[in-house]
């Protein structure tokens, strides 16, 4: 059952979503059944991480079957370091999502639980495909479900905000199928052998020319949207604050990550030349995103917006490790993006909560209100000071690691990134001053706080944002060796470059 | 003289068999007609099995006048997808409209014939005759409807414009016949390789042949008819039309341009790469114009026949297979989006095929939307779907032969089309319903979307078995 | 009467057939010059199946001849069904599809 | 390796009370928290006496961050400084948790106020405890979250919710100086260990070492030491980040009494000594040190001298303190300034909670004016207050501040920054003088709002106990450590942590140590004698005739220097107007713009080329003649 753990973890869900589109006719019951699929999904990646070497630097429980053998393509999927912890990070945010949209989804719930499921499959399939062809399939089959998430269940916006998703995130993944098509032939005049093997084609240098250059910017756009970097940043907040609670927890949780992924899976290895040679181009646009995010926050009128804008802020950080190219930093970016996933996901779902209960968003309409629900303002206040990067918390060791990182190698810009930690804490907590605290805003009405099952669903979050917090080692001993791995081949082509 | 009866088997196997359709059509009682379109399914595919051609081998017919080979039988099987779908999808039509007549099926099984001499041309006469055929049966089927002013509109704009074209394309042929002094492909090619292109003034003749291929396939200077016809015409027979007869000039035009115009390459792929970029980008730019999504789709259609253009500019062997793979697909993700827009009745005021008629439409029919959406994100090239499959084959096909600012084209075209694809899904999913339509899925229609959308999924997922059918294709 | 005395009396006769199709705006008269386009390209196959004393020339003519009675037919059935509904065959009345 | 203890306690009883606290434990939360100190107290005089014995700790408890070369423990280090350190915290947060039992007594979120006090006093000691500087950051960090908790603990104040929101941010803004500090440190000696960051040879080898920052080309140890005093500038409410302390008294008096006068605030200044052989080396930072803390001294005592709130006062007074113990350390006087930080910790937290009491019996109006004449009421606040100012005043000998805070004077003299001394030993003058300014309008004289008078009556014992356990380290903390004159206990303890290079350097003549010593009184006692003639005897004619005179300068002093409405008008208003320039602007006008751009074009090509198809049928074959030519032409020339 082991060695082919990977394979089970992407189809159970999609033949979960199936079996429910079959026999099962109401709301209710599609509920419970994709929960309890999610909770299937989420045990089964239980023996994929603790039975996971440490050690071996290399892809483990490696699956490869034909596939469309005339042109070299195979069914071809692994793990290591770096995408493990995605993985998990993907089954625990959505089994979470599930249970956390039993009371906000009304209307069409049969086909929401479908989606979800299916969305889940592709996502933990993007992390864990290690043939070109597999991952594109798998990087655009994931718009569907999130278009039509945000699209049917969202809020008034919901059409510009699900058009816009689709096409920004379209408009840069088309680039990449050229390159991905470019490098098939490049890779094959060079070896002879025609193959969409990520691995294959990433061991092979392209001599770092015009071609390594635009095969590098076609990824890098890709990506980029998809981060979202500075420029190309404008989706997310309308996409945000018009989907639904589980869909803005899934797209702030887990394909934000895909960009930054994507870098180190494919921009890293396969065009190291061109990474190096662009290294401050993207320091500097992750700089202004980290400050420019912040600052926009700061701002904003709506609780969603001003999370949107943050993920912005935060993501600044993780692409800045990134592309500091040493250990530390890469280690902190990939540990940034756990912890971004787990404290933004649980804003969102905090968030949703309140928009359950006053069905408004806008900071103004609130005040006062930790009077009236105290657990709820203690939860949220541990998710705020979580994500303005407080230590005994996991955002403080992701920043540290990506500062440290990045100081090493250009210091200016982390010096400049650092600011960012006093943004993050005046946009986080002046919001917080509005909403919680100041006197009550008797215009609120039904505000009750939150009951036992919604505590349930965010326990686990607030264990993880502490447990990465105070004994990080436990997640990120999972990426030394990858990363050392990976750190090495680009230093050993730094060294020979200059 | 016997290789040669062989290597028209299919066709007279073809003819006999609609000679018979026509004798059950007579027989057959008048609410019993369907019944002649079941029977030419059976007959469709009896000849496919039949005329398998072994090991891809190539029967040379009639000293090199045609020749029936994999290459022919690849196109064949797309004509056979086109029929059976038109047919299943246009049998619950024809009842809704009262044109339930047995000469639809048979008038569709003849063009077929046609079609299949097209491709297995590889003479000028038996090219011009298969075209002919095709085409005169076209004309009938655009205006099948004699009570509606629309139908009548399509068959005489297709009329007119298709006979000036065709006296265009023997114009261009005569020159062509003139100055290399045969009609056979290879005697032409010969000819162009001896003397070369430029002394002889070949170029008006070739030009003009291909501007009649080009308004055959909707290229866009060639193009204007298509959505007039394709809007006009009974919603079936569009179906039918934007795919079997642009497979076959598609087919003929690849076979004419790659064994007879193979030394001239140059000056043809500089025609089709103009060709290609002007047809992808007006297709999709009006696409997104239109409110009507019959019209939407004529446009589309066009886009499309932008996209296989550019697997014929890429002009090496991948290049056709691509096409010919592509085809195939669009066979099957088109005709299942008209089949479910055929079964669109709207009560309200408006014509049925409007965008708004589909508003709200997931909540009152989910399977059939379900089955539009999937169609819809298929012809945007969506993974995991097979227009993705499609497209990535042809994309290949262009930088594999270093075009790759065409590709670039191709894929931002691609992008600009996603967006009149999804508002037919913003519509159907995200809207309120503003009219009661609904859509009835009868048995035989409802096997046609089943057919299309099991299809549509499979080569997107497992493309490998219909790779190999286009592998074996030599040209 | 060299080749290319016939190859201008072609290109003149499909000059004005082309015209005819172009400005007249009676269908029927528009299906005329269609033939009399198809009758030029036969003018073109006879002189040019002289020149190169090969057969296959003239044998294409019959089947141009062949193909274009059948056009004739269909083509008027079309006109005829479009007259019986619209009461007019006048090309400009044809347009009720348009942008 | 009972030190752990120390932290563990306080964390027991945080996790205790916060969990089962709303529901279960209530009001009688204070037994757990007070349980979790006392252990910690205990604990600490413990270790403390072992270290008198010289027995010190540096162990690691556990690996904490590990990320390819960077290794940092989770680790503790006791030494001297640790145990000074560790007593006071512990007994100012003991006095302060019996105090708030009475304090708070009535207050609904009761177990909610002692969570926070344990959240606190736990991060405090792992501020104090850790053994490295990431250790430092984190108990850093922490403490400033409990600060916000507790001044913002009736949040449904909106002067609460600013203050707390305003002390994190402009903490945040000091840290951010620390992280800079913080990163410098790691990448010189590859370690963030104090072990690593003070050895001798290290720093020698890297003194010459220079740092690319923007260009410019700066000592690298400068640059270090600045960036972590930037921190100490935030946390300690030195001169360009003071303005959150006075706002923070918006909190509960024992939160104002514990946090922002004893402990929290000095961890600038043990930062600064923990790291004094960094500061040693470093001369530019330690010249900017000095004159930053005289500058604070001078800020915060010329503004006590005009509030009338009597908290707002202590508050100046605390910072004029902090600005004393900055110089100290700038000086090099690393042992004085650690002295007076232990010294000041309890007689500013007597005073804070003696004027918690008189407040508790004003119904909790601190406006001096409408006060006067308690002292017939309330006798034990009214002594132990009277202490607490001559503590503070440096006038009264042998009291604890007279040592520390001369001795801080003799050793700014001493290490050649005459100009500083100067202006402190005037700054000890006022203090004397706005100390006894609230004592006699307090306590003596007429009272002036009647009403409140017959209310006003002696606070609960268990409000008046901690001052009067307070009072006695007030009085002997001085004579206890600080005899013999400059190597008393103290001196010789934390003479292990400052080895080499803190005091050898320069060496008064006791002639001339006695004579400012003596000169340092005289001046404290015309501070008292100035304030007695102005509040005792002429009270309603002198203070107003002077502020006339004094005119626009009291004006001045009485606004703060006018320093909130500076920020406010240069970098937060601006802040907030790019932001929303960025966000209206760029973001929607500019980027958004581009975006919508395509789809508009797309649209508007659209439905420009839709009119060609006119569906006439002669329009349609004119174009295929047209691109027939167009073709023909494009052959023949190409």
């Amino acid at each position: 059952m082991m060695a082919n753990i990977l394979t089970i973890l992407i189809f159970f869900p999609v033949l979960a979503a199936f079996f429910l589109f079959l026999f099962f006719r109401s709301g209710k019951a599609t509920m419970w059944g994709a929960f309890i699929a999610s909770i299937i999904e989420l045990v089964l990646t239980m023996p994929l991480m603790t039975n996971f070497d440490k050690s071996n630097p290399g892809m483990q429980f490696v699956e490869k079957y034909d596939w469309i053998s005339s042109f070299g393509i195979q069914y071809y999927v692994g793990v290591d370091g770096i995408s493990i912890l995605m993985v998990f990070l993907t089954t625990l945010l959505t089994a979470i999502a599930i249970l956390g949209s039993f009371t906000y989804i009304q209307k069409r719930q049969r086909e929401f639980y479908i989606a979800m499921l299916i969305l889940e499959a592709a996502m933990v399939g993007v992390f864990v495909a290690l043939d070109f062809f597999l991952f594109y399939i798998l990087w655009e089959a994931m718009l569907i479900p999130m278009y039509l998430i945000i699209g049917v269940w969202g809020g008034a916006r919901r059409i510009y905000a699900a058009v816009k998703f689709f096409l920004y995130t379209l408009a840069g993944s088309v680039f990449m199928m050229l390159a991905i098509i470019a490098l098939y032939f490049k890779h094959g005049s060079i070896t002879g052998n025609y193959t969409f093997d990520i691995l294959a084609i990433s061991s092979q240098s392209y001599g770092g020319g015009l071609f390594e250059t635009l095969v590098f910017l076609a990824f890098f756009v890709g990506f980029a949207i998809k981060v979202p970097m500075f420029p190309v940043h404008t989706w997310l907040p309308d996409a945000h604050v018009e989907a639904p609670t589980a869909g803005s927890v899934i797209l702030a949780g887990v394909l934000l990550k895909m960009g930054t992924y994507g870098l180190l899976r494919f921009c890293l290895p396969i065009t190291p030349i061109a990474s190096i040679n662009f290294m401050p181009f993207v320091a500097i646009l992750s700089v202004i995103a980290i400050i420019y995010g912040a600052l926009v926050a700061m701002v904003q009128e709506d609780i969603k917006k001003l999370v949107a804008y943050s993920s912005v802020s935060h993501m600044g950080f993780v692409t800045l490790g990134i592309y500091a190219f040493n250990q530390s930093g890469i280690e902190g970016g990939i540990l940034q993006m756990f912890n971004h996933g787990i404290i933004t996901g649980a804003l969102f779902l905090l968030i949703g909560l309140l928009y359950e209960r006053t069905h408004t968003r806008m900071i103004a309409d609130y005040g006062g209100i930790a009077s009236k629900v105290p657990v709820y303002a203690t939860i949220f206040l541990i998710f705020t000071m979580g994500s303005i990067g407080l230590p005994s918390m996991g955002g403080f060791i992701g920043e540290f690691l990506v500062l440290v990182g990045s100081f090493k190698a250009f210091s200016n810009m982390a010096i400049i990134a650092a600011s960012g930690v006093i943004f993050a804490a005046v946009y986080m907590l002046w919001m917080y001053q509005r909403v919680f605290f100041q006197s009550y805003n008797t215009g609120l009405h039904n505000l009750t706080d939150m009951n036992v099952r919604e505590v349930i669903y965010i326990m686990p979050l607030i264990i993880l944002v502490f447990w990465t917090g105070i004994y990080p080692e436990t997640f990120t001993s999972y990426m030394h060796e990858s990363v050392k791995q990976l750190v090495e081949q680009i230093q050993s082509i730094k060294v020979a470059m200059n | 003289m016997g290789q040669s009866i062989v290597s028209i088997l299919p066709e007279i196997l073809m003819t006999i068999f609609g000679l018979m359709l026509i004798v059950i059509d007579v027989m057959s009682k008048d609410e019993k007609k369907s019944g002649v379109g079941y029977f030419g399914i059976a007959f469709i595919l009896l000849t496919l099995l039949a005329s398998v051609p072994v090991g891809g081998f190539k029967i040379v017919g009639f000293d090199q006048m045609l020749v029936w080979d994999s290459y022919a039988y690849a196109f064949f099987i797309v004509f056979a997808i086109a029929y059976i779908l038109t047919t299943l999808g246009s049998v619950d039509y024809l009842k809704a409209n009262g044109i339930n007549k047995g000469e639809y099926y048979t008038i569709l099984y003849f063009s077929i014939i046609g079609m299949m001499f097209m491709v297995s041309a590889t003479d000028l006469s038996v090219l011009y005759l298969g075209l002919e055929t095709m085409a005169i049966a076209m004309y009938i089927m655009a205006g099948f409807n004699k009570k509606d002013k629309r139908s009548n509109e399509a068959g005489i704009k297709y009329f007119i414009i298709g006979a000036f074209s065709s006296g265009i394309l023997l114009y261009g042929l005569t020159y062509v016949y003139g100055y290399t002094g045969s009609t056979k492909y290879s005697v032409i090619a010969e000819m162009l390789r001896t003397n070369g292109v430029e002394n002889l003034n070949i170029k008006l003749g070739l030009v003009m042949m291909l501007a009649g291929f080009a308004f055959k396939i909707s290229a866009v200077p060639f193009h204007m008819w298509a959505p007039d016809v394709y809007s006009g015409a009974p919603t079936p027979v569009t179906g039918f039309m934007t795919v079997a007869p642009k497979a076959a000039a598609f087919g003929a035009l690849i076979r004419f341009v790659m064994v007879a115009l193979e030394p001239a390459s140059v000056q043809w792929q500089l025609f089709f790469s103009i060709l290609a970029v002007l047809t992808m980008t007006y297709g999709n730019l009006v696409a997104i114009a239109q409110n009507n999504v019959k019209r939407m789709l004529a446009y589309s259609a066009i886009s499309h026949a932008g996209y296989m253009l550019i697997g014929l500019v890429a002009a090496n062997d991948l290049g056709y297979k691509a096409i010919a793979l592509y085809m195939i697909i669009y066979g099957f993700m088109n005709i299942g989006a008209f089949t479910i827009l055929g079964q669109l009745k709207n009560k309200g005021i408006i014509d049925d095929e409007r965008l708004e008629s589909f508003a709200g439409l997931s909540k009152k029919h989910p399977l059939a939307s379900l089955a539009m959406l999937i169609f819809m994100f298929s012809l945007a090239g969506i993974p995991p779907l097979a227009g993705f499959v499609g497209k990535f084959y042809i994309f290949s096909a262009a930088i594999k032969s270093g075009l790759v600012w065409l590709a670039i084209v191709g894929v931002v075209n691609s992008a600009i089309a996603c967006y009149y694809y999804m508002r037919v899904t913003i519509y159907m999913y995200f809207k309120e319903a503003e009219y009661d339509a609904s859509i009835e899925m009868k048995p035989a229609s409802s096997i046609a979307t089943f057919i299309a959308v099991v299809f549509v999924l499979l080569i997107g997922v497992f493309p490998s078995f219909f790779i190999n059918i286009v592998k074996m294709m030599i040209v | 009467m060299t080749l290319q005395h016939y190859l201008a009396l072609s290109a003149i006769i499909f000059g004005i057939g082309m015209t005819g199709v172009l400005v007249r705006r009676n269908l029927i008269v528009m299906f005329m010059s269609l033939e009399l386009m198809l009758n030029a390209v036969n003018i073109n196959l006879a002189a040019f199946s002289k020149y190169l004393h090969a057969m296959n020339g003239q044998v294409f003519i019959v089947f141009v001849m062949a193909v274009a009675a059948a056009e004739a037919a269909v083509g008027l059935a079309l006109i005829i069904t479009l007259f019986k509904n619209k009461e007019t065959i006048n090309a400009d009345e044809v347009n009720f599809f348009k942008g | 390796m009972i030190e752990l203890l120390i932290l563990l306690a306080p964390l027991a009883a945080l996790l205790i009370n916060g969990i089962f606290g709303r529901l279960y434990i209530k009001n009688n939360a204070h037994y757990i928290a007070i349980a979790g100190v006392l252990v910690s107290l205990l604990v600490s005089l413990i270790t403390f006496v072992r270290v008198m014995g010289g027995h010190t700790v540096d162990t690691v408890v556990y690996e904490w961050v590990l990320a390819g070369d960077i290794k940092i423990p989770f680790g503790i280090l006791v030494d001297q400084l640790t145990a000074y350190m560790l007593v006071v915290v512990t007994f100012v947060s003991t006095m302060v948790h019996i105090y708030s039992i009475g304090y708070m007594h009535d207050d609904p979120g009761y177990w909610r106020f002692f969570t926070y006090l344990s959240i606190f006093t736990f991060s405090m000691l792992v501020l104090v405890l850790g053994n490295n500087f990431l250790m430092l950051f984190v108990g850093w960090e922490l403490v400033g979250l409990s600060s916000y908790l507790l001044i913002g603990f009736w949040y449904e104040k909106k002067s609460a919710a600013d203050a707390n929101k305003k002390a994190f941010v402009v903490n945040r803004i000091g840290d951010f100086g620390f992280y800079v500090g913080l990163l410098l440190v790691l990448v010189t000696f590859r370690s963030l260990n104090y072990s690593d960051a003070f050895n001798h040879e290290a720093i020698v080898h890297v003194k010459e070492a220079t740092f690319k920052v923007f260009g410019a080309n700066l000592s690298l140890l400068d640059l270090m030491t600045f960036g972590l005093f930037c921190g100490a500038i935030g946390k300690s409410a030195q001169f360009p980040l003071h303005v959150w302390l006075p706002d923070a008294m918006e909190g509960p008096t024992p939160v104002s009494a514990l946090i922002h006068a004893a402990t929290m605030v000095t961890a600038g200044v043990y930062m600064v000594a923990r790291c004094n052989p960094l500061f040693a080396e470093a001369h530019i930072t330690s010249n900017i040190v000095v004159y930053i803390g005289m500058f604070t001294a001078l800020l915060g005592a010329t503004i006590g001298l005009t509030q009338f709130d009597l908290k707002r006062i202590l508050a100046y007074s605390t910072v004029s303190q902090l600005g004393y113990m900055i110089m100290a350390t700038g000086a090099g006087a690393y042992i004085a300034a650690i002295f007076h930080l232990f010294t000041h910790a309890f007689f500013k937290g007597l005073l804070f909670l003696g004027s918690g009491s008189v407040m508790h019996a004003m119904e909790n109006d601190l406006d001096v004016r409408k006060m006067g004449g308690l002292k017939a009421k309330m006798p034990i606040t009214r002594w132990t207050y009277l202490i607490g100012c001559m503590a503070i005043s440096g006038a009264v000998p042998l009291m604890s501040g007279w040592f520390s805070k001369d001795e801080i004077l003799a050793m700014t003299f001493a290490s050649g920054h005459y100009f500083p001394w100067f202006v402190t030993a005037v700054v000890g003058g006022m203090t004397a003088f706005y100390m006894f300014r609230s004592y006699f309008l307090v306590f003596e004289g007429t009272p002036r709002d009647k009403h409140k008078f017959d209310h006003a009556h002696e606070s609960p014992l268990t409000m008046t106990v901690p001052l009067i356990l307070l009072s006695i380290p007030a009085i002997f903390a001085g004579l206890v450590f600080g005899l013999p004159l400059e190597n008393g206990i103290i001196h010789k303890m934390l003479s292990h942590v400052v080895a080499g290079h803190g005091e050898g350097g320069h060496h008064l003549s006791h002639a001339t140590t006695y004579g400012l010593m003596a000169l340092s009184t005289v001046i404290g006692i015309i501070g008292i004698y100035i304030a007695y003639v102005f509040y005792v005897q002429k009270p309603d004619v002198l203070p107003a005739k002077t502020a006339k005179a004094a005119g626009p300068i009291y004006k001045l002093f009485y606004n703060k220097w006018y320093f909130d409405e500076i920020y406010q008008a240069f970098i937060i208003n601006p802040l907030v107007m790019i932001s929303k320039f960025l966000w209206k602007g760029f973001d929607a006008n500019v980027i958004d713009f581009i975006v919508n751009a395509f789809g508009w074009v797309a649209k508007f090509l659209g439905s420009v080329l839709r009119h060609l198809q006119t569906g006439r049928i002669q329009t349609y074959i004119f174009s295929m003649v047209v691109g027939v030519i167009l073709l023909l032409t494009i052959f023949y020339i190409g």
